[in-house]
């Protein structure tokens, strides 16, 4: 399946990460858009607004995020490609409704452009300190993906690839931008369309009364239709059996709700993909996500200049979490450095998946530090210091420079 | 614990809103009652299964106190109405469970950012969305910790019977005024159903946290200059204290520093609010530990599944096998350090969860690979089969393998409705 | 069939008509009856008037589709044999919002109750009929939460007693039509579920106007709101409706508020036109939106 | 200074009640050299929460005034809106309604992405004093910032009534932190000169379309029971001797 031309801009251009991502919605297919105006998002809604006419999208100002991500899903079965676009209070107000599209497995893409929480926090400076509650925000058990780009070109990239994957396993799946990425201005390529895969809607295709929603395939994942088209079928957030239906058993619960997760963690090695560079011969590896992996690159060439052996792992996806290389990785090196910006998610995962064998180092920096990769420098002079394996996270307090 | 606060004030509970004597009653009535002892005066609250008879019975002995239940429009009206409530002077709470949770994330934020004092009691269900809402789950857990955007901590303790969830009403109070952050606790539709026996004590056994009021000079206060113990002081709105109290990262006086001038002003308001627990973690952290000394195996638990667990730890004993049981009372903040102690000691942890995997990840993490950690997952809407436990119990104390990962075992439930279990 | 069977064993008389379909079964999901409300509720009479409104409007009901939230109402979705959902609390407006957006063709109903649709959702609620977004709600107002046990609602009349207030509600309810006419509904109409072939022509009305209509339904709540008021049962709300209920087409909405066991004034009482949503993004989009 | 900001000084002290027992709420933030000047507590809540914050304040704590300044029209917390009116919560609503022109030339044109304006173009905005007077106000009032007497006048008059009450001002930018600049007083000027004053009038009539002149004035003022005055009447009636009312007792 490709899509029109007229939505896909081929060519090279210079876009913001906020422009280049509805311009990787057009491409991949995006017709439908609900959110509420937030800054650090709003260019997002002005490029899909000056873009909607050519390539005949909807765009529908809700009156909060609850009703926005609740008009996503309810497009969404109309068999429109749907996305909502938000920052962290918003995505706060979208948790019920993250849960909802998870139970009815629709397929729908959420873009947080993170901001400096909590609450309302600092609007205008980046912060990630979203990613747990992207993958923990909603009550009950789910799993869903989550991808961090950390330029314009990505955030294109990325988009698209957050379409295919919401296509292919009928889950949400967010994009987790942040100010800095929103806001930066890079070159951003568009391949042609006949170069853009796209993965299409896993539609029944069977007789109309046979038709069961939530009948799952050998991945778990079931079919879709789209209303209206005469199958009368019945979804409902409430724990179901195939036909849709509720049954408020445990067995059924475990019926429905088990397979949810596996259908994600079955193929969570080809899911969690990750920029892997000099950690060959290494002895620090520098683990970073979305913004603060610009921090990580600069400083891990500083090093190498010095003649430290640093390496990279940059997170593309950071849920689900892969879990298998960061241990493989900790077995390898001596020291796991990982910069945020927050004070200490993702580190978390890292320590658990480490075993004890690295010394686990975190460095909660500042949009300052996203341009000047001095502090962690710092940090990593210091963290050769360690003669033996500590437990738990080490954090070099009287480095704290956030601004 | 005792309960004083940093000027080693005591205080006990009203008589007025005590109704001491012993009853047989659910949990959630139990909590209704739980919170008014503890000097609740206001719950905002929205009907939701399995959690409206902590409302109902608030609203019933409530007046004769001088408390008010409210029934607002929705559960972001509840939570923004008591924070409210908090910064007018008075002990709040809201009651909610699974769906009305997550509407209040965003306002859970905005009550760590405020540091305002009050406490939600989340009856969990089984979920994900409208899920079970008749039948227990324990897949919020993790959504307390995490559910809301940017950095803050929060308190968590999780009861296991209709008592506790009296006695922890008290706790919850008594630790949100302490530590001025939002208390959740974390019950479950199994235990707020439960009806057992429930002894309310009279007043002048229940000690309660007075609010940590300033007392200095008018002129020289600052509603965000934190004590020696990182937690600020607060006053009532309508004092006179002219306050600027503000959901934006702010300065001590509470000034937003969004407009502020000078783009290197440092943001350390989130900093001071996950210090402010992480530091005191260990005066805040309660567990039960049983058997312990001699233990190969350690069954992690929290809430009803703890009171599920001691049957698998039974027969294991009679098998033979060394098994101890830590209890977390208290779920967030992370004992860490105990867990990390244990791990070098033992041989395993047995984690059963009524969800598919949400605190073991951090047994896991505080393991450091010294102990394996063995999963007991239930999907919810039921408690899990003793001998799930039981059978994880013997695989954790004959595995001699060191195992890198969360081992996840099959339930019973799991092989009858998947014939044998998901790939 | 069962009749079929009665009326070979001589349990009916010979030359009573009977037939293999319910007349409802192309319309009604038959597979999941029998449904979850109580005897005496109202529900069922409202969704036998929504079946037969929905035959009598005489639209595609392949490009029609019903959405619920939560509650006692919020199952209506489940029993109907439409493309069906049911979905959050007091969300089902909104939902509804992005589904007749995302396809215009689409004609949606919105079938929940009370506390659904004007307490946690009433944001949705009075948004949509500003907007104008072409779908018709129809609100089943039993005056209570009966889906979690008998709370206050926003529409329990003062005095009234719920769990939640039981000591009698303090609040005034609100004038669900009023509001809605305020917000900008285009079609506004209360009845009581005993007016079933009104309510069922109200529907079927409704059904073909464009823009967003609102159809309020009184319906008795025998289980909480009757037993905790002691106000008997069902049939007794029945009489209740019977004797105090009033037909007042085209009354001014702002006099159409209910007290506790007062006068119930039913009718249409709004019916106007106004360019619904997706007319007026059509219109602004396609530039000749007056600048 | 923003001129609602003035106006509201002004209400305040000529209302005559005391300046410690006033609360904003606001999700709006405000100028903190303005909360210092007119000494009273403020609090920036989240978007669209003011109202329910302020209802929490009250019930707390029932001798605060407390006014809600709302900044986004009801977009977000138009629930709170109309629950609290339905209640009667005791407090004064200050809207400030940033609804703006594409008519008047040399602005730019309002465009759902500036972050200001609360709604599409193309949408019907609500008829704010209509819909607060349905759900049950019991002050409605529409001015322009421009209108620095009236409004102050019924600030002073709505902020002492018990009950509900909306004020819905009619501003470009609900921006408490800086002085309004030159394109935003030009607008105003335009708010002001189009609008003619109807007191009394029916909130039917008050709707805002681009072809009429703005309606403002005192629309609603009538009389209703308060929350906590019903709520201390019903209890009172049934609990009697054992019900502590309300804003009764001292702890």
């Amino acid at each position: 399946m490709k899509t029109n031309t007229p939505a896909i801009l081929t060519g090279t251009h210079t876009l913001s990460g906020n422009e280049a991502c509805i311009e990787g919605a057009f491409a991949a297919g995006c017709r439908f858009l609900a959110a509420y105006p937030i800054m650090p998002a709003l260019e997002t809604i002005d490029r899909y607004l000056q873009r909607s006419s050519e390539v005949d999208a909807t765009f529908i100002q809700m009156e909060d995020e609850i009703s926005a991500l609740a008009a996503v899903i309810g497009a969404s079965w109309t068999g429109k490609k749907s996305m909502t676009i938000t920052s962290g209070p918003g995505l706060s107000n979208m948790m019920e409704h993250l849960g909802l599209s998870v139970m009815l497995e629709t397929p729908c893409v959420i873009i947080d452009v993170q901001r400096a929480g909590p609450s309302i926090g600092i609007p205008n400076r980046p912060g990630q300190g979203d990613v747990m509650q992207a993958r923990w925000g909603s009550h009950g058990d789910y799993e869903l993906i989550v991808l961090s780009p950390s330029s314009p070109q990505e955030m294109f990239d990325f988009t698209i690839k957050a379409f295919n994957f919401s296509e292919k396993y009928r889950s949400p799946v967010l994009i987790m931008a942040d100010e800095y990425v929103a806001h930066q201005k890079g070159e951003v390529k568009i391949q042609p369309a006949n170069k853009i895969k796209i993965e299409p809607r896993k539609y029944f295709k069977g007789e109309k009364d046979k038709y069961l929603p939530f009948k799952r395939d050998k991945n778990f994942v079931p079919r879709m239709v789209d209303i209206g088209e005469n199958y009368k079928f019945h979804v409902t957030g409430l724990t179901h059996d195939d036909r849709g239906y509720p049954v408020m058993t445990e067995k059924c619960q475990e019926y429905n709700v088990h397979p949810l997760l596996w259908k994600i963690l079955n193929d969570r090695d080809e899911i969690a993909e990750f920029k892997e560079s000099n950690t060959d011969d290494a002895e620090i590896v520098i683990i970073s996500y979305g913004a603060s992996s610009n921090t990580a690159q600069k400083a891990m060439k500083q090093a190498r200049e010095l003649g430290i052996k640093v390496g990279s792992l940059k997170l593309d996806t950071v849920w689900p979490f892969p879990d298998k290389k960061i241990t493989e990785l900790a077995e390898k090196v001596k020291t796991l450095i990982v910069p945020e910006i927050n004070y200490g998610q993702i580190v978390l995962e890292v320590e658990r998946c480490s075993y004890g064998q690295a010394n686990v180092v975190f460095v909660s920096h500042g949009e300052t530090e996203i341009d000047n990769p001095d502090n962690l420098i710092s940090i990593i002079k210091q963290s050769q210091k360690e003669k033996q394996v500590k437990k738990g996270i080490i954090e070099y307090r009287n480095e704290t420079r956030r601004g | 614990m005792a309960f004083r606060n940093s000027e080693g004030l005591k205080m006990k509970a009203n008589p007025r809103d005590v109704r001491t004597g012993t009853y047989y009653m659910d949990g959630d009535i139990a909590a209704g009652y739980g919170a008014l002892a503890a000097g609740c005066r206001f719950i905002g609250g929205y009907p939701i299964t399995p959690s409206t008879e902590a409302a109902e019975s608030f609203a019933r002995i409530a007046p004769q106190s001088g408390a008010v239940f409210v029934q607002m429009e929705d559960e972001l009206a509840s939570v923004a109405s008591i924070m409210g409530a908090s910064w007018s002077g008075v002990k709040t709470m809201t009651i909610t469970s699974g769906p009305g949770y997550s509407l209040m994330m965003e306002a859970i934020g905005l009550g760590a950012m405020m540091e305002a004092p009050f406490v939600i009691l989340n009856i969990q269900r089984g979920g994900p969305s409208t899920g079970v809402p008749t039948k227990t789950g324990q897949a919020d857990m993790m959504q307390s910790r995490w559910g809301s955007h940017g950095d803050y901590e929060v308190i968590a303790i999780s009861p296991d019977s209709p008592q506790e969830l009296f006695d922890f009403m008290i706790k919850a109070f008594n630790l949100a005024e302490k530590y001025r952050c939002p208390v959740m606790v974390m019950s479950d539709e199994c235990v707020g159903h439960m009806s057992e026996k429930v002894v309310v004590p009279p007043a002048e056994e229940i000690e309660l946290e007075p609010r940590r009021i300033y007392t200095g000079p008018k002129e020289e206060y600052l509603p965000f200059k934190p004590d020696q113990d990182l937690v600020p002081k607060m006053v009532k709105a309508g004092d006179g204290y002219n306050l600027y109290v503000s959901g934006a990262s702010h300065d001590e006086r509470g000034y937003p520093i969004i407009y502020q001038k000078g783009k290197n002003q440092s943001d350390s308001t989130a900093r001071r609010l996950v210090d402010k627990i992480r530091l005191n973690a260990d005066k805040i952290i309660e567990l039960h530990e049983e058997k312990l000394d001699d233990a190969e195996v350690v069954v992690v638990s929290y809430g009803i599944t703890s009171r599920v667990a001691v049957r698998g730890i039974e027969l294991a004993r009679k098998k033979g096998i060394k098994v101890g049981k830590l209890r977390l009372v208290t779920v967030w903040p992370f004992p860490d350090q105990r867990i990390s102690e244990l791990a070098a000691k033992v041989k395993a942890f047995v984690v059963p969860e009524i969800n598919y995997g949400q605190v073991v990840y951090d047994v896991e993490r505080c393991s450091h690979g010294e102990a394996n950690v063995v999963l007991v997952p239930h999907g919810g809407a039921g408690v899990h089969d003793p001998e799930d436990i039981l059978e994880a119990i013997e695989y954790a104390a004959t595995e001699k393998k060191k195992i890198r990962k969360v081992i996840i075992r099959k339930t019973r439930l799991e092989k009858k409705v998947f014939g044998g279990g998901l790939k | 069939m069962e009749s079929k069977e009665m009326a070979e064993k001589n349990v009916l008389p010979k030359d009573v008509p009977t037939m293999d379909v319910h007349p409802m079964d192309d319309v009604l999901r038959m597979d999941r009856i029998p449904h979850i409300w109580c005897p005496g509720c109202g529900i069922g009479t409202a969704v036998t008037a929504f079946a037969e409104g929905l035959k009598k409007a005489e639209i595609d009901l392949q490009k029609t589709c019903i959405v619920s939230g939560i509650g006692c109402t919020g199952r209506v979705a489940g029993y109907v044999k439409l493309d069906s959902f049911h979905t959050t609390h007091g969300r089902g407006i909104a939902f509804a919002t992005g589904i007749q957006v995302a396809n215009p063709d689409l004609k949606v109903i919105v079938f929940s109750g009370d506390g659904d649709i004007m307490s946690i959702g009433g944001n949705h609620f009075i948004h949509a009929a500003r907007r104008n977004v072409n779908m018709l709600v129809i609100c089943v107002n039993n005056f209570i939460y009966a889906m979690t046990g008998g709370q206050v609602a926003p529409t329990t009349p003062h005095a009234a007693y719920a769990t939640t207030s039981p000591f009698g509600a303090v609040e005034p309810p609100f004038n669900i039509p009023y509001i809605a006419d305020s917000s900008g509904a285009v079609y506004v109409a209360r009845w009581t579920v005993l007016q079933v072939r009104r309510l069922t022509d109200s529907i079927a009305e409704a059904l073909k106007k464009p823009g967003f209509s609102v159809i309020e339904v009184i319906s008795p709540c025998a289980m909480y709101y009757s037993r905790i008021n002691r106000l008997g049962d069902g049939l007794d709300m029945m009489k209740f409706y019977h004797d105090n209920t009033e037909i007042r087409h085209g009354e001014d909405t702002k006099n159409l508020d209910i007290g506790f066991q007062t006068k119930i004034i039913v009718g249409k009482f709004v019916d106007r036109e106004r360019p619904t949503y997706m007319d007026s993004y059509n219109k602004w989009l396609s530039g000749t939106v007056k600048d | 200074m923003n001129p609602i900001i003035t106006a509201f000084a002004n209400g305040i002290k000529k209302s005559g009640i005391e300046l410690s027992k006033v609360v904003v709420v606001s999700d709006i933030p405000f100028d903190p050299e303005i909360i210092k000047e007119l000494g009273i507590d403020f609090f920036h809540t989240t978007r669209g929460r003011a109202i329910a914050f302020g209802t929490g304040l009250k019930l707390g704590n029932p001798e605060l005034k407390v006014v809600a300044f709302i900044g986004d029209l009801m977009t977000i917390g138009g629930n709170h809106l109309v629950h609290s009116g339905r209640r009667n919560m005791e407090m004064l609503v200050i809207c400030v309604n940033n609804f703006v022109y594409k008519e008047i030339a040399g602005t730019p044109s309002p465009s759902v992405t500036t972050g200001f304006s609360a709604f599409s173009t193309f949408e019907k905005p609500f008829n704010a004093p209509h819909l607060a007077n349905s759900c049950g106000a019991v002050f409605t009032a529409r001015w322009t910032a421009l209108h620095t007497n009236d409004l102050t006048n019924s600030i002073a008059y709505a902020l002492p009534k018990p009950g509900f009450s909306v004020i819905e001002v009619l501003s470009p930018g609900p921006n408490f932190y800086q002085d309004i600049n030159k394109i935003e007083s030009e607008l105003l000027n335009f708010y002001f000169q189009n609008s003619i004053t109807k007191n009394k009038e029916d909130t039917r009539n008050v709707e805002i379309t681009a072809d009429e002149k703005i309606i403002t004035g005192e629309f609603t003022d009538k009389k209703k029971t308060t929350f906590i005055d019903s709520y201390n009447a019903q209890l009172g009636k049934i609990l009697g001797d054992k019900f502590i009312p309300l804003g009764g007792q001292n702890e």
